[in-house]
């Protein structure tokens, strides 16, 4: 579980949609080690406002080139920093950080389920997951997201063979409703599933419960203000049952973010 | 060639002056792979309860301008977990480990330093004056002479470690709170911990922590740390001070230095910058070096 | 359709609820080319004296961490030139003239007052009980709740005006200073003013303010001027206050609303967004209208 | 003396050396009254640290184009931040604000003295200048600078006909020493002269010296710290003596920069 905080060198800067970017890095100790799930945290310049890195999931990780990437979308005074990198400057980023996906060998269908921004760790985990799977097992992917032009990264999970199923709020593509309507109707089919879930934290409470209430295991990937990322603040509480039956605090950033859901104490 | 960092504080020797603040490095252990602990000045721990303590509820930080305010409720595994656990790792490092000892109440604070102090390691202790004491409605010690003369004068009995009080920056006049402590036993005075501060989501309409109100920390509060420290020394030129507060390069190290500071703490920049902690220390090098300076007693307390 | 944005301050009648602040804007007709001063809620006179002051030595401003350090030492012409120059220029425009009202001992602060309260065209006093007291070693009126009913009452005699408070956040606790200016007659609040505070420049190894010490504002002492207002609103639910400190957005001013605040100012961020006053307004009345609230009384205070 | 806040548009962004810059912004009623001496307040992005706008001499002004450009070298994060602006991008940016050079018909030679950065306000002297001499009236350019590579936009006052002197620190290139040796030498010179001065205040200080020895007038652009740059903070302040023979706090921002160097009390 070893960390490197590295000067990273741009190497691409990609706008993919309005205000959505993918930013490619070379940082090859952090492409080396990344797992799906994990993140990295990224300071574009030395500001004091904003203070805090902010951490990026890892959207993609190449060993042989040393490159890492990650999708962010602008939202306030940071990402507007971050787009401004040009290819050739460097961006500090620590990582990788925190806990991963880990494939339920057991199911036969893996869901992959991502609300809003929740697709860069999902798109990781199909990308290593798929190359690994047995002929008898599938991969179904739950996208939602406000509108159709927020709805990203799709083709990716396509062209690696996945089934994809999408959800709108405003029903401008796909089904109007919610990833998580989605995914009820997915569970009630009778194939021994896995789900993985990547969004808001109030869609991955629901998502917990349609998983409980089917007995099918799930993983969740929390999100949560963290200072640090690398454990000491304890800013990032999440909290969680204990096996003797107590409650704790425990770190999204270091005993997660992806913790399995029946362990979370959804509030 | 390469000047001198070491300072004394009091009985407590530093191969140079940059420790890490109470709080933000953990246990000091969390960060062994990104920093070489050996290299450091010291290593604060975050501060330690009698019995574990799991912390307020979450959202418990909030990024401000410049800052941040925390209220994690001091969650930490106990102090007997640490003397067990966390102590034996960190001996492995020569650098100085200094306890911070938290309480809600003056038999608290006496009963953790009491076990900080039998046990193996530590070098001295550090006492967080800004904990909410529960005979009083949760107001910090701190803010009252007489409570942390109380707090002080009765640690100071129960351990022979070298003894530093942390103080608050939530008065309104810093001196007599740092005259107190120093009467009452402090060798070293460390100054300042988190200002208080609100924040709001104006979205949610709600506090931005769970708990209402937190610390603020981190560069935005750096004028008003250096204010109190400075005042500090002008009335206690004689006791050996510690400056912490948004210091987030070797320059905000220096400030502290030419007001007047022995020894300084970095706390929140290391959350954005991993490896400050070495930076500042190479960078203070420097200054010596690029001026010609051969040690930090020569710009010790110049800016007046 | 556009929300009632009117807030009364008790006698005092506002078209919004978004002033500058005391020293922040000239004298008000200096932004008159940036700014049409008659869509404000009320332009805060930079402080008066009884006779004119050049002001503090250079350098007297210090750029910090989201914020800065002033001691510009009250550079003003006397309340006679405002009266006789600049006032009539002022009473052009519908807006209410505050006027800042400034001194060292409670007889100028009377002295000021009775003057502004005779000349045609000022809506209200603001006292600004951050000014050095010459009889008690320059500590700021503000810091004692004695010296504050002392200087209120005075001027409470003094003016048929309302009266304004302006209280100072170097204090261990704000809310005994706060009541004691209500008792003596303050009919509004506001808070807060500049938090103390140093900036050394390494470089030349001195101060970076020649009077050593100034004042902090801007953003970064927003959460401290939040925790002051919400703790005085909380002691106080019936006096209206005006929020100050660190606003640089809508989102900044409702944050204050929510908090309890019936008005706010806008200060050091008038410098870095000469427009931002009108932005303000309107972003205010976008999220009135966005959340379908037709009047700020809705949302004032439900931040508790 | 009407001043506009204008969301300019990054029209050119040019590196003119190590770290230098030329920033051409699309501000057309700033570029419509600008006069030299002149500056703007420049506001790159919304970000709390740096607080301050940081004021720029107006380097050249063409009004027809609508066009101003400022040149600066990137020392810090503001001027950090502000290298990174695209073109196309916007940065707010007040003006045209304070005081102007003001050509002192009497004089036959006009000296412009330029002390490290202060170049651009007297490069656009220069160049509205010029043009207006009668064939009795020359320029002469005195321009020091630490090393070298320090030393810009010397080319652009030779092609406007000119005269040409230099200093540096180090003797790199010309006069080995101080700008202010080359004005004592040029001032023992028996020509009707007047001096205009950008530089660091401490320059400036031995060229008000220097002109009040040789009854020479003298106009310089003062250094100070600029909150606002509007009149309003009373941050700026230079102490000056008043006709009456007392002293006052003036304002840089709006009664300078450029004062007459007799006015001033230098500390
Ligand atoms: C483990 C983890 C992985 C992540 N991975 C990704 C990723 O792959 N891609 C990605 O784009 N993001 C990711 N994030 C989120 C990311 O870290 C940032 O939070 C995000 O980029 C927003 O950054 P910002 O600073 O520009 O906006 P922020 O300033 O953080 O604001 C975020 C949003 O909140 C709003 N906001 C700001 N202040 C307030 C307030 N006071 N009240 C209410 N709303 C407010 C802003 O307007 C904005 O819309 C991840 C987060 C975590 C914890
Ligand atoms: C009227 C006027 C016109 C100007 N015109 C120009 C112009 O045309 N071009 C131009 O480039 N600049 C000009 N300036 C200066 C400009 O406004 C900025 O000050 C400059 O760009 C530096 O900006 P910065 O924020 O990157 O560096 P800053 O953060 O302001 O720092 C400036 C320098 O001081 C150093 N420094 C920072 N903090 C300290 C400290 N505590 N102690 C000691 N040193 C410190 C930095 O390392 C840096 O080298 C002008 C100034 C004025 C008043
Ligand atoms: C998340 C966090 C936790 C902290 N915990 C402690 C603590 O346990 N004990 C203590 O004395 N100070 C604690 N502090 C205060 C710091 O030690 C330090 O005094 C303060 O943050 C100011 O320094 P800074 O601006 O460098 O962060 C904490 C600060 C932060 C940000
Ligand atoms: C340069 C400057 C001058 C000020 N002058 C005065 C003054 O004359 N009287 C006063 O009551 N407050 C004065 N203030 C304080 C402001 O009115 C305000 O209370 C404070 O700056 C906090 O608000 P802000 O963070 O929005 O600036 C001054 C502030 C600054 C920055
Ligand atoms: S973000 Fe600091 S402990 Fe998790
Ligand atoms: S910069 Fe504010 S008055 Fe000059």
């Amino acid at each position: 579980m070893a960390r490197y905080e590295v000067a990273a060198t741009v190497v691409e800067h990609q706008r993919r949609a309005a205000n959505q970017y993918e930013l490619i890095l070379h940082a090859p100790p952090i492409a080396q080690s990344a797992m799906p799930g994990q993140f990295v945290m990224v300071r574009p310049l030395r500001t004091h406002a904003p203070l805090w890195r902010r951490p990026y999931s890892i959207l993609r990780a190449n060993p042989d080139k040393g490159v890492i990437s990650i999708f962010y979308s602008v939202q306030s005074t940071f990402t507007e920093l971050l787009s401004l990198k040009p290819i050739g400057s460097t961006v500090q980023v620590l990582g990788p950080l925190g806990t991963c996906f880990q494939p339920v060998r057991a199911a036969r269908r893996h869901i992959l389920a991502a609300g809003g921004t929740g697709v860069p760790p999902l798109s990781f985990f199909a990308a290593r997951l798929i190359p690994t799977l047995q002929p008898d097992e599938q991969v179904l992917i739950l996208a939602g997201a406000r509108r159709r032009d927020l709805l990203v990264g799709l083709d990716e999970f396509r062209a690696l063979g996945a089934e994809v199923r999408v959800a709108t709020d405003d029903g401008s593509r796909g089904y109007k409703g919610y990833v998580t309507d989605l995914l009820a109707q997915a569970l009630e089919e009778p194939i021994p599933s896995a789900v993985y879930a990547c969004g808001p934290n109030r869609m991955l409470k629901v998502v917990a419960e349609l998983c409980l209430k089917h007995g099918v295991p799930c993983q969740v990937s929390l999100d949560a203000p963290m200072p640090c990322g690398i454990g000491v603040c304890l800013g990032c509480a999440v909290k969680v049952r204990l096996p003797d039956g107590g409650v704790w605090y425990k770190r999204a950033c270091t005993e997660g973010p992806v913790f399995r859901a029946e362990e979370v104490v959804w509030e | 060639m390469t000047p001198n960092l070491q300072v004394s504080l009091g009985r407590l020797q530093l191969r140079n002056p940059v420790m890490v603040a109470a709080g933000t490095f953990g246990y000091g252990v969390e960060y062994r792979d990104l920093v070489d602990l050996s290299q450091l000045g010291a290593i604060v721990t975050k501060s330690l309860t009698l019995t574990p303590r799991m912390g307020n509820p979450p959202p418990r930080v909030a990024e401000t301008p410049a800052g941040m305010l925390n209220a994690i409720g001091l969650q930490n595994d106990g102090v007997d977990a640490f003397v067990v656990e966390t102590l034996p790792r960190l001996r492995a490092y020569e650098t100085p480990i200094i306890a911070s000892v938290a309480g809600e109440s003056v038999e608290e604070y006496v009963r953790v330093a009491a076990k900080l102090s039998r046990a193996e390691g530590v070098a001295a202790l550090e006492l967080n004056l800004s904990c909410p004491n529960q005979a009083h409605g949760g107001m910090e010690f701190g803010v009252s002479p007489e409570l942390t003369a109380q707090v002080v004068a009765a640690v100071r009995q129960a351990t022979p470690l070298p003894l530093i009080a942390k103080l608050t920056p939530n008065v309104g006049d810093i001196v007599p709170v740092a005259q107190a402590a120093v009467e009452a036993g402090a060798e070293v005075l460390c100054l300042i911990n988190t200002v208080l501060g609100v924040a709001v989501d104006v979205r949610e309409r709600r506090f931005r922590l769970a708990t209402k109100v937190g610390g603020l920390s981190g560069p935005a509060i750096k004028p008003i740390a250096q204010y109190h420290l400075w005042r500090v020394h002008q009335a206690l030129p004689e006791v050996p001070l510690v400056g912490v507060g948004g210091i987030s390069s070797a320059e905000d190290a220096l400030e502290y230095i030419l007001l007047g500071a022995h020894a300084v703490q970095i706390g929140t920049a290391n959350y954005v910058q991993p490896t400050l902690t070495l930076e500042v220390i190479e960078g203070i090098q420097r200054y010596l070096v690029d001026h010609g300076i051969d040690s930090l007693e020569a710009i010790r307390g110049v800016v007046q």
